[in-house]
């Protein structure tokens, strides 16, 4: 015999204004199973909670409904409650008569009348509930980060530090990302590399860490505490253990003439390369698409240099599987390409570049060793225009709609470098709002205005046309001043968007996590949650999450490394109760659950059964696993025989609520 | 068919927990009016809706059912209510098929952010149904309370 | 401000002046721009204020070639060439409303007179 | 035919391919054909039946006899073996255990139909050049064959054998069917007009559930309508509105999976065209997320069971066809 009690909340005018509280207990009284039926001023204040627990345990109740506010506020509140004074938590159920009713309704009549009929359904639901367990999951004390770029590398060294294992899974030969692509950085002026290789050979170095290079995430299962994730390595085509990096492979090399995507094709590199000199791990990769052996089965020049005998041109792509209790996506960003946009010109004129080329045109390391010259013509460039909110801000199909956010600080970087190092060139910046909030960020755009004499001129750039001498034309329009103008340019500039990286859509995928209109990952609260996604147990680390300079990159970095290991640090985690569990003896063994399962909790065995007339029988049923179910539900509409149930939500449940509601 | 103006129709909405339940929350915050026929019943994902529930409804006396789910694309499950989708519109096309009047059965797609736009759907979809009338053609009359 | 010729030239142009993010990359495009007394940019900028005479009363509206370099590299997709058509029509309008009425069509017609210039002319006078 | 179909039955025993065969013998009636299983080549000699009134599909027997010991040989016209398909693609046949030789399909012969012209004590019915001879007590009466076509062959959809391990006959194709033309009829009818039609129909269900014990869709080991804990329990029809729930629950049940095969207007005593309400799912399906053919192979995922991103959404229905 069900023995109910019914608590009916004030909540201070909020419900009791509008719904007749003292006739909504008075009326649920009279419900069969209901033996005691309160009402109260607070019922989630502490004497409130106390008036529930007293109750439980004076009356020895199987099931307690309260009519407050919405669940979604206090219903973990009241479990807690029950469970304290020796009742499961599941046995209770919230009537939402405040944001659903008293708020919403003016007339008491009808809202007091409404109040009831949801009461009444929640104790025809109350009547129904079973009494859950929720169970443990252990959690695998080790995370996998995805992505090797800064803010990859700070969140594993991070975890790294708190003691626990740590992966990178980084898709180029080397780690290191966009910032070891990176010149300078604002608003220091401070060398990119001197920061980030140190950083990248800490990586490396730290025990915790192993780093799988030009390495992909193949498939990912599991859960929070428990994933399972195949890693695919790449063939590098050398013996990753053996190689010593020395670098004779990629001098004897006869294949010179590959773009070099490390310096943004503006040089060429070998088809067995190192991309760069502090890359990590320092180990060459031969590119299959030119290597001569490879495609011709003609050279082994590096095999017969390479003293260590790393050279294995048979090396296939390998799988390797490993268990993570978190995963950190980091997958970074991308600039777009500006050739869409036919009046910059970009891909016509070898003397438009973007941001990203003119970084590594300027850098020590890069194709001219440092010294800015045109790529057309080696000459010094004594007029350069930049170009600001290419592809940026852009309400149409060739652009992106939001701010790259980056853009105004780093060509206020190259401009002022470039008036540093050469006093004799023009720099001109077309900016339609020039946007630097962030420490020292103003100070710094305005020491390019007023100490470097940068000619900022607000609008845009309309037309870019090479002309037969070698110079750029530049259309352009000052606002400001209204008027159009014609630059005579040696070189011009493109902030060009920036966008995440393409591989990070089919990750979300595997991870099931989501993702906006443009491809950043969502992350599970705007404001209050950053770091998270809505997946449990995956986090967010970086520019996947939306454009971000590297200061904040970092500190992203570490927020989700703290975030990781907050949740490694536990031995293991609370499951959600309210899944999904399938009768066997009802089970078709159809699979038609195990098609929508979004989650792959559901499988298969065949098991032997007692049949009616004593006989045994072989079944193939289904079977669900409390720990992967997140119980939407979907199987349990997609189970014919009705076999499949969700616990919590089950169909008599809510075929009680609909009763209540429909008498 | 006649119109009785004092005819209250039961409205049964079945609401996601992550998304629709939320934004019916949100109107209640925003003190968004919407009649007082209209009850919830919370679930987990629209997808938990069986076509059972909302036929159970009818029997029962409901006048109209309408569901409601996070955009998709949005779903908290990722896929659930792509399935809910499918399965309710070929749901409601059959209950066409039979007969019943297309505006007692709805799908929408409310937010948690949408606290509007689920007292204007609620609005709209009472008044639909009253302009209908009394479920005669799908009630059970046996389960009526006389 | 002229409210109703604001909404006229609003609903007639079928552009929202207020997704101009002032960028000016349209007068940066313009071929005519020297030519002008205002420029497009600012005809998506007075239109959104509501300073429309200024403009009725200018030779620019004239000195559009309709070239539609600017709507092709609006970035927010405001079309300012059809801000200015929109304008062009709404002086037109005003001048006498229609330039050419059908009445005055028969005394117009010899045998020279392709039938398509009539049609042309009727189109472009009258809308 | 027949003789052929018993000496490939009689050797597949003899040599121990098989041990057991499904196939179809006389009831009560001698026109009242009943799927049976045959052990010994002795009994296929003196029962085995498969004729112009053969119509049952046998592959809903084979979800328990493929579990028993050893393999059954059965013998399935093309429209069965999308049924025996489909229900290897949900698990619930084991392949392996069944030798299936594909045999010809109809058009079958509806013994109501004959005795519709007010033919009555019939002993047999013999197929003489399209012309039927009927045998009665009464002496002997003919026909057109085709005024005798059962209701499930007019309309095949059909003539290919899916799945099989070998034929007897030639295989066919997949044919082009108007079987859709009477659901379209009724959706260009009002709601009223739809209501009044289905009332009719679904007025004379007398909850038999012999549609849904022939149903080789519905499978279940146990029917939600049979299950106490499911809700919706109920045995005979207490109100009109049950007859509507249990046959909505059922096609939607089936929907995606029915392949067509017309045994459940073929069985209803009280002929309710309740094929429809499968075909209104089936045409939806294949209008709204492509053409769908369930059974036609055992790999591809149930409409039901997937989805696409841009898919409809409800309120297609609001746009098409009549209020």
């Amino acid at each position: 015999m069900q023995r109910i009690g019914v608590f009916v909340c004030h909540c201070g005018t909020n419900i009791a204004a509008t719904v007749d509280v003292k006739a909504v207990a008075e009326a649920l009284g009279h419900e069969a199973g209901v033996v005691i039926s309160q009402d109260y001023q607070y019922m989630c204040s502490e004497s409130g909670q106390d008036l529930v627990k007293n109750a439980i345990k004076e009356h020895n109740l199987t099931g307690v409904v309260v009519c407050s506010c919405s669940p979604r506020m206090h219903e973990n509140t009241f479990r807690k409650a029950a469970a304290s004074a020796g009742l499961n938590p599941y046995l209770v159920e919230i009537a939402n008569i405040r944001e659903q009713c008293s708020w919403i309704h003016k007339d008491i009549a009808s809202a007091t009348d409404k109040a009831i009929v949801l009461g009444k359904a929640a104790v025809a639901k109350v009547h129904l509930n079973a009494p859950l367990t929720a169970g443990e999951s252990p959690v695998v004390k080790r995370a996998l980060v995805i992505g090797g770029g800064i803010a990859g590398i700070q969140t594993a060294l991070d975890i790294a530090e708190a003691g626990f294992e740590v992966d990178i899974v980084e898709k180029e030969p080397t780690i290191g990302g966009k910032m070891a692509q990176i010149d300078k950085t604002f608003p220091t002026l401070d060398c990119a590399a001197c920061i980030l290789t140190p950083k990248m050979v800490e990586a490396a170095q730290n025990e915790k860490i192993t780093i799988h290079s030009f390495s992909e995430v193949a498939d990912v299962k599991g859960f929070v505490g428990n994933f399972t994730v195949t890693i695919k390595k790449k063939a590098r085509f050398v013996d990753e253990t053996k190689c010593t990096g020395c670098g004779l492979c990629t001098e004897k090399c006869p294949m010179k003439k590959v773009p070099n995507e490390f310096n943004m094709g503006l040089d060429n590199r070998t088809a067995v390369y190192i991309p760069f000199a502090q890359a990590v791990p320092k180990v060459a990769t031969i590119d299959p698409n030119y290597c001569l052996m490879l495609k011709n089965g003609k050279c082994g020049v590096c095999s017969k240099v390479c003293t260590a005998g790393a050279i294995d041109y048979k090396q296939t792509d390998k799988m390797i599987e490993q268990k993570y209790g978190a995963i950190v996506v980091a997958t970074g960003f991308n600039p777009i390409k500006p050739d869409k946009y036919d009046e910059f010109a970009y891909s016509y004129c070898p003397d438009v570049v973007t941001s990203l080329e003119l970084e590594r045109l300027m850098n020590a390391a890069g194709p001219n060793g440092g010294t800015l010259l045109r790529p057309s013509d080696k000459t010094h460039p004594h007029t350069i225009v930049f170009v600001q909110c290419v592809g940026s801000r852009c309400d149409d199909e060739k652009g992106k709609p939001y701010c790259s956010k980056i853009c105004c600080m780093y060509t206020a970087k190259h401009a002022m470098l470039i008036r540093e190092k050469y006093p004799d060139t023009e720099v001109y910046v077309f900016y339609i709002d020039v946007r630097t909030p962030g420490k020292n960020f103003d100070e710094f755009y305005r020491r390019a205005v007023e100490q470097y004499n940068v000619h900022y001129i607000k609008g845009m750039v309309g037309k870019v046309t090479p002309k037969a001498d070698g110079k750029i034309d530049v259309q352009a329009s000052d606002l400001l001043a209204n008027e159009q103008l014609h630059i005579n340019a040696d070189m011009v500039v493109l902030a060009t968007a920036i966008e995440p990286d393409k591989t990070a859509r089919p990750l979300a995928t595997m991870l099931t996590t989501q993702m906006d209109t443009n491809d950043f990952f969502t992350e599970a609260h705007p404001k209050l949650r950053p770091v998270e996604s809505a997946t449990a147990g995956i986090f967010l680390s970086g520019a996947c999450q939306g454009p971000k300079d590297i200061p904040e990159t970092v500190a992203q970095a570490s927020a989700a490394a703290a975030k990781a290991i907050g949740l490694l640090c536990k031995n293991s985690i609370t499951c959600n109760p309210c899944v999904a569990h399938s009768d066997e003896l009802m089970c078709n063994g159809c699979s038609a659950c195990e098609k929508v399962c979004p989650y792959g909790a559901i499988t298969y065995q065949d098991k032997e059964f007692r049949m009616p007339d004593r006989s045994t029988a072989i079944r193939r049923v289904a079977s669900v696993n409390p720990a992967v179910c997140q119980g939407c539900g979907a199987c349990t509409v997609a189970c014919p025989s009705g076999a499949m149930d969700l616990n919590g939500f089950s169909n008599s449940q809510i075929m009680a609520e609909v009763d209540a509601i429909c008498k | 068919m006649q119109v009785n103006e004092n005819f209250e129709p039961v409205i049964v909405a079945f609401c996601c927990n992550w998304c629709s339940y939320a934004g019916a929350d949100l109107s209640g915050t925003n003190r968004l009016n919407y009649p007082s026929n209209v009850k919830i019943i919370r679930v987990p994902c629209s997808c938990r809706v069986n076509p059972m529930f909302i036929l159970r409804a009818f029997q029962k006396g409901a006048d109209g059912v309408i569901l409601c789910g996070c955009h998709p694309g949005d779903c908290h499950y990722t896929s659930g209510n792509y399935f809910t989708r499918r399965r309710i519109t070929l749901l409601y096309s059959m209950l066409d098929f039979l007969g019943i009047e297309r505006n007692r059965t709805r799908l929408e797609w409310v937010s948690a952010a949408e606290g509007a736009k689920f007292a204007a759907v609620m609005n709209q979809f009472v008044e639909d149904v009253k302009k209908l009338g009394p479920n005669r053609r799908l009630e059970d009359l046996r389960c009526r309370k006389q | 401000m002229n409210k109703n010729q604001k909404n006229w030239i609003d609903i007639t142009s079928g552009v929202n002046v207020l997704k101009c993010m002032r960028c000016g990359k349209c007068s940066a495009t313009c071929p005519s721009y020297d030519e002008m007394e205002y420029h497009p940019h600012q005809f998506v900028y007075m239109v959104e204020k509501g300073d429309i005479e200024p403009l009725l009363n200018s030779k620019s509206l004239y000195k559009c070639l309709t070239c539609f370099a600017c709507v092709e590299r609006c970035p927010r997709g405001v079309e300012p060439a059809k801000v200015v058509e929109a304008v062009r029509l709404t002086a037109v309008r005003q001048q006498g409303n229609n330039h050419l009425i059908p009445d005055m069509i028969p005394d117009m017609l010899d045998d020279d007179l392709p039938q398509q210039a009539i049609v042309t002319a009727f189109r472009k006078y009258t809308k | 035919m027949q003789e052929a179909m018993i000496k490939r039955a009689k050797e597949l025993l003899a040599d121990g391919t098989v041990n057991r065969v499904m196939g179809w013998k006389r009831g009560e009636f001698s026109y009242d054909i009943t799927p049976a299983v045959f052990e010994t080549a002795e009994e296929l000699d003196a029962e085995f039946v498969c004729d112009d009134l053969t119509q049952a599909n046998v592959s809903k027997y084979l979800i328990k006899e493929s579990r028993k010991e050893g393999k059954i040989l059965a013998l399935l016209k093309p429209c069965d073996t999308y049924s025996f398909n489909q229900l290897v693609k949900e698990h619930r046949i084991i392949r392996e255990n069944v030798y299936v030789i594909g045999i010809p399909g109809g058009p079958k012969i509806d013994i109501e139909k004959i005795k519709a012209k007010e033919i009555s004590g019939i002993l047999s019915v013999k197929n003489e050049d399209y012309t039927l001879k009927i045998e009665t007590i009464y002496g002997t009466e003919t026909m057109p064959y085709y005024e005798a076509i059962s209701g499930k062959c007019e309309n095949c959809k059909s003539k290919k054998h899916v799945v099989f391990d070998e034929l007897i006959g030639e295989d066919g194709d997949v044919l082009e069917s108007n079987r859709f033309e009477m659901v379209e009829k009724l959706e260009n009818m009002t709601a009223q007009e739809r209501y009044d039609f289905w009332r009719d129909q679904l007025s004379k269900c007398i909850r038999c559930n012999a549609c849904r014990n022939v149903c080789p869709a519905c499978t279940c080991e146990n029917c939600v309508f049979d299950n106490p804990k499911s809700g919706i329990d109920n045995k005979a029809a207490a109100d009109s509105f049950e007859e509507n729930m249990f046959h909505i629950i059922r096609a939607f049940h089936v929907a995606g999976r029915c392949t067509d095969c017309g045994e459940c207007s073929r069985v209803c005593p009280q002929n309710i065209p309740l094929h429809l309400l499968n075909r209104k799912f089936i045409k939806d399906i294949n209008s709204l997320y492509g053409e769908y053919q369930a059974g036609a192979d055992t790999t591809s995922r149930a409409p039901l069971n997937d989805y696409s991103t841009d898919d409809c959404e409800p309120s297609i229905v609001h746009e098409r066809g009549v209020e």
